[in-house]
């Protein structure tokens, strides 16, 4: 279980850190439709992220998760409530943030390289040293040879992949990921995981992602937030208690399985 | 490859073949008065006689219009700009741009030229004023199509609006900014001719008002024809800029 | 009876220069020689050309040197009465500005002209025969809806229409607070045929009874019109929107005196002489740019479709 | 929704206010010549002395533009079809096209004339040419963006080309199609004045030559404003059409 | 282990069946790129589908499960081999088949039940019964209330139901499907299974579904093709000795985790 967030009144939980990082403070969200109709898509999700933390966020299709990343993301304005970001209320994408959208969201009339030096070419820091950068982080996502192909050249995974290189390329104090590996084979997302790992463990970003993988988000979260359905709040924190860096062969351990289930129980699978 | 080629160069002969086989055809048939519509074969004959006449008088047009296209692109663009990414200025802005298109030209020529003068800046004005709203309306309509997850991954990288624009907006738009451009090149050749007409003293528009005034209908129809030619010209040296500024758009082409 | 249809061209849009033509529809007189005429504008002497060449319309209101170049390009169309014995090319300029009043000043003149218009060549023509440079003359291509601004404006010194723009053009100069200067070629020497009744041979020869019916009908309608401007007015102003009534009295008081001369007050309304058809021609070729070959005067127009009794104005 | 059907008609009348504003300080601060530019209010003024006329002869060129509208869209739309399906007929056609647009229709009236007449339909003819080109260039280019992987679903499901252009393409090509309809039927308004030129005896054209050549100043730009005017409704309808028939699109608009 | 296909000199494999639905031979595929440089995607991929059988495919991201999915749907031609598809050779989209695309490629312009009743207007087939039917699968979906709203009101998850739907709305004898349930959380991916076997066993269609989700793969398979790396080729068939229908239960099978470790092997992940 989590320490209470002593700064708020309201139940939040804090990710696992010792300094705040980001504070969720009743965060919804209600979508007008045409005819008087809505959709509460969020529903007061509150919590605290620590800084350089991982959190990931589990929950059944629709019920708000990626709204969630885009409102803290500063793309979407919450209905009600507040996100505040190392003391700063977010009401639009602040520097050193990095989203990994649901979809690849690649450019079409840039190379591979290209589209992962983009942020870089935005921020104007496009040097000898960046573009290596990027090689290198092409290279280690199974990319290598690809640099100077076309996105609609590429497979479905391999397009997510240059997403993920495209956040990675630049230091973000902040990494909002939304079902980055969900089109990668089993291995290549092992790979994954560790090359996240790894970043995080070098750079200290806080990171927030979503996943569908139950196992997924147990192996790389320090916390692992399950949403209900919609509209969403936060159902369960379970905090993983594994040490950094992680190893393969805990998903073996009792206590992953243990963890497992705790996460399926919260989302209603019953095993 | 090479057979793409000689595709691209033949096809549009073949097109080219078959006006001029209809126009023979018709005028040969009916046997139509040459000052009505003389035959092909009479106008190459006055095109021939004429060659130096004509590419003397091309020049000034072909600048009118190469300019006009310039000037068309290098304002509608930043219009375009500002109506799609403001439904204000859209909406203010548009009454204001259709009147400028709607207004027949020769109409307004009077004060156009009191403004501009019998120089060339009148011709400009004109080829811009008539070029200048496809490239507005279609540049407008493709940067509002930029996929709106592009702009929100330009947006949570912070990027000022001219990077908004130009990194994304942009080369996302560009089969329509090119759409707008070949519109625009070949209305410019539109309105150097209504520029020359309303007050100049070179150029095929004014070559072909003095033919006309003479009667002369063969000369005044090989003048029509160059200007076709140089409207085709123009317009695949657009679709040439655009496959060289898409090459990933494979099948690019017109 | 059986009305027969023909359709007659003017030389422009219908303005006042044109109510005769109205009038002589409005006061019956093409349906009591058994016409049913119908009235086209057209945009200048090439247009008439091409309808008649091309049966659009079977009669037109054509000029001597439109004549001659159709013919040289082809055509057969000639004269069958002359309207404007008069040339009525004048050339405009501002009395606080280049004031043209003497043929002389017309050396180093620039003025204000068309491409798309014979008058420059006839002007300079009128220079030759007068003894001056026609060289020296220089022509800017100012189309006709903006030759108005371009000499009020100060964008040329002297412009060139024909004299029924004079009114207009004088309200213009007073609202410049200037007063307008007119030079009328003809009153200076230029001896040119202008307008009249123009067909083609081949309907000339078909329907000779049609042009001399037509013929007739249409003068008398120009003696109404002269007689009676301002019915004529109204007859027009019933078929033609947009026109004011003072301009169109204001510019038959113009073609009056191009139509009204010592020959047709002798001769009749439309009457014309061979030599002065000759000296036309002689005029046009000295002067017009032509391709093809001129035709002979004789050509130029057919004898014999006016009416027996002169039309008097 | 109250609130923008407001701005929507607020914004507009601004554009028009300031275009009036300028040209009323225009010609008062520089004191123009009426012959050369009337101010607004003596326009005004003869707008209101005329209404009946300008009125009369209002509706003949409506009838020329929304005809020679809908014939653009009814040829155009077709002929971008094949253009867009076909790199063969794109090829062989896009000469003819081109010669079609790049040649100053007031040229070629006189051939129109014999062809079709002094009738509503040679203006018909010249509307249609005017306006026709840029329906099929950028009807052709949004056809040609029609995401691949949909016309693959179509493609999957062997539904005939009439069903992947109707279901498929077209739909998909909407924004575009409408921008082509917009530039489209505000050049119709230049067309049928053009038309109007050549050979009528009705139309805001037709009476504004007229007025021009009776130096009927104000006259001449009540009509040129009606013509603006005319225009300003007719893309309005447009982009109402398109308002109406893209609902998807929230905020699609011009 | 299979029965070799006898008619075949290859060495193709029967995917469990006793009539042959679908026969693949030597279906290789090789990109030409710009500048002779090639990507050979698919390499000599034999094996025969059985009429009504099950098949799924796993394989690293970027072999050319997408490519192969694509030939036999006659959607990309191969550049060497042959398909066969009830005794007739593939060269074009053939009648009464259902593609489910790795992305949901939905028409933004239509709503959500028009998007489902898509395929029924191409085929003429919309009646009212076939209506009944494009709701009822939105239900089972778990997509009531959102008939009429439009593609991009939808959360991802949301969209690849849809496509799925649209691809279940008619009788097609063969179902391809490119990583159908990647974006579902666990829960409504297994319903989803529940429900692609429930079809299967009422109308006998025949499937092949692309998947990196090893469990799924078994789960739902009476074959799983396991992929090499590209040029993709197959690795390893593996028949899946599960009866129909499948319960939950079986996941904690001992036959079930030996399965997995079997694909992992062939996939190269060392457990
Ligand atoms: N149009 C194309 N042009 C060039 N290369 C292509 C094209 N389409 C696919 N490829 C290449 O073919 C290979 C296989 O692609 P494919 O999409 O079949 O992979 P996949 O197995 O479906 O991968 P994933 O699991 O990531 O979706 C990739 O290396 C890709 O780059
Ligand atoms: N632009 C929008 N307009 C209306 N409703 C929307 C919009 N965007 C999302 N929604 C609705 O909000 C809810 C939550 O969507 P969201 O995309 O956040 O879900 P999600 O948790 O990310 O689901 P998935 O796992 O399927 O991606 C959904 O019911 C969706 O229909
Ligand atoms: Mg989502
Ligand atoms: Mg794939």
């Amino acid at each position: 279980m989590m320490s209470k967030d002593a700064l708020s009144a309201t139940p939040t939980e804090a990710a696992g850190s010792n300094t705040v990082f980001a504070r969720f403070d009743r965060v919804g969200k209600i979508f007008k439709l045409p005819g008087d109709r809505q959709i509460d898509a969020l529903e007061d999700v509150s919590f605290t992220l620590g800084r350089g933390k991982l959190v990931g966020l589990l929950g059944p299709s629709g019920c708000g998760k990626t709204t969630f990343l885009r409102i803290v993301a500063g793309l979407e304005t919450a209905t009600y409530g507040t996100v505040t970001i190392e003391g700063k209320l977010v009401n639009g994408p602040h520097p050193n943030f990095a989203f990994v959208f649901q979809q690849a969201n690649l450019m079409n009339w840039r190379t591979v390289l290209k589209n992962v030096l983009f942020p870089l070419e935005i921020r104007g820091e496009v040097t000898r040293a960046s573009i290596e950068r990027a090689r290198d982080l092409l290279n280690l996502v199974g990319l290598h040879g690809f640099e100077d192909r076309y996105p609609s050249e590429l497979s479905g995974g391999m397009q997510q992949r240059v997403a993920l290189c495209r956040a990675l390329v630049y230091d973000a104090k902040l990494l909002l990921m939304d079902e980055p590996f969900g089109a990668l084979d089993e291995l290549k997302r092992m790979e994954m995981h560790d090359l996240l790992l790894d970043i995080r463990l070098r750079t200290g970003v806080s990171v927030m992602f979503v996943t569908h993988s139950i196992s997924e988000a147990i192996y790389l979260s320090d916390t692992v937030a399950v949403f209900s359905k919609r509209p969403a709040t936060i159902a369960r924190f379970i905090d993983i208690d594994f040490p950094y860096p992680r190893e393969n062969a805990m998903r073996y351990e009792m206590k992953f399985t243990e963890y497992e289930h705790e996460a399926g129980r919260a989302l209603g699978i019953a095993r | 490859m090479i057979l793409d080629r000689v595709f691209r160069a033949i096809y549009p002969l073949i097109g080219l073949a078959l006006i001029l086989a209809a126009w023979q055809a018709y005028t040969q048939f009916f046997a139509v008065n040459r000052i009505i519509l003389p035959s092909p074969m009479d106008v190459l004959v006055a095109s021939n006689d004429n060659f130096g006449l004509l590419l003397r008088h091309l020049w000034p047009t072909l600048l009118e219009c190469v300019l006009g296209f310039m000037l068309a692109m290098a304002i509608g663009v930043p219009v375009a700009v500002a109506v799609a990414n403001s439904q204000i200025l859209n909406l203010t802005l548009y009454p204001v741009l259709i009147a400028m298109q709607s207004v027949p030209k020769v109409a307004v020529a009077p004060i156009i030229l009191v403004w501009f003068g019998l120089g060339i800046e009148s011709k400009l004005a004109i080829a811009f004023l008539v070029a200048f709203f496809p490239v507005v309306v279609d540049t407008a309509t493709g940067l509002r199509a930029t996929p709106k997850g592009l702009l929100e991954l330009a947006q949570s990288l912070r990027a000022s609006p001219l990077q908004v624009f130009w990194k994304v907006q942009f080369p996302s738009a560009l089969p329509f900014v090119f759409a707008g451009a070949k519109v625009a090149v070949t209305l410019t050749v539109i309105g150097a001719v209504i520029g020359e007409f309303v007050g100049s003293n070179e150029g095929l528009g004014n070559l072909l008002l003095t033919a006309n005034s003479q009667l002369n209908s063969p000369l005044a129809w090989a003048a029509l024809v160059w200007l076709s030619l140089l409207g085709m010209g123009l317009f695949g040296a657009v679709a040439l800029a655009e496959r060289i500024a898409m090459p990933w758009a494979k099948n690019g082409g017109h | 009876q059986e009305l027969t249809k023909v359709t007659f061209s003017l030389d422009f849009i219908p303005l006042g220069r044109h109510a005769a033509w109205y009038a002589a529809l409005g006061e019956g007189y093409f349906t009591e020689e058994g016409l049913d005429v119908t009235i086209i504008p057209s945009q200048g002497t090439a247009q008439v050309m091409q309808a008649i060449a091309s049966n659009t319309a079977q009669l037109g209101f054509v000029d001597l040197p439109g004549v001659v170049l159709a013919q040289a390009a082809g055509t057969d169309i000639r004269m069958v009465a002359v309207n404007y014995q008069k040339a009525p090319y004048a050339i405009f300029s501002l009395a606080n500005g280049a004031n043209v009043t003497d043929t002389k000043q017309l050396e180093g003149l620039t003025i204000g002209s068309g491409a798309g218009s014979i008058t420059p060549q006839v002007i300079k023509g009128f220079m030759k025969q007068s003894g001056l440079d026609p060289a020296s003359l220089n022509v800017s291509n100012v189309a006709p809806p903006a030759r108005a601004s371009a000499l009020l404006s100060g964008q040329v010194p002297s412009i060139e229409f024909f004299i029924m723009s004079k009114p207009g053009l004088e309200k213009g100069a007073k609202d410049a607070s200037t007063s307008l200067t007119t030079f009328l070629m003809a009153d200076h020497g230029l001896e040119l045929y202008s307008n009249g009744i123009g067909a083609s041979q081949a309907f000339i020869e078909a329907h000779p009874d049609v042009v001399r019916k037509f013929v007739r009908a249409a003068l008398r309608g120009w003696k109404f019109t002269l007689d009676n401007p301002d019915a004529a007015a109204d007859h027009q102003m019933k078929v033609v929107d947009g026109l004011s009534k003072p301009a169109i009295l204001a510019e038959i008081d113009i073609v009056r005196e191009l139509v009204v001369t010592e020959d047709t007050k002798k001769n009749g309304l439309g009457s014309f002489e061979a030599s002065k058809m000759e000296a036309g021609l002689k005029f046009v070729t000295d002067n017009l740019a032509i391709t093809g070959t001129a035709p002979s005067a004789d050509k130029l127009y057919v004898e014999g479709f006016l009416p027996d009794e002169p039309v008097k104005p």
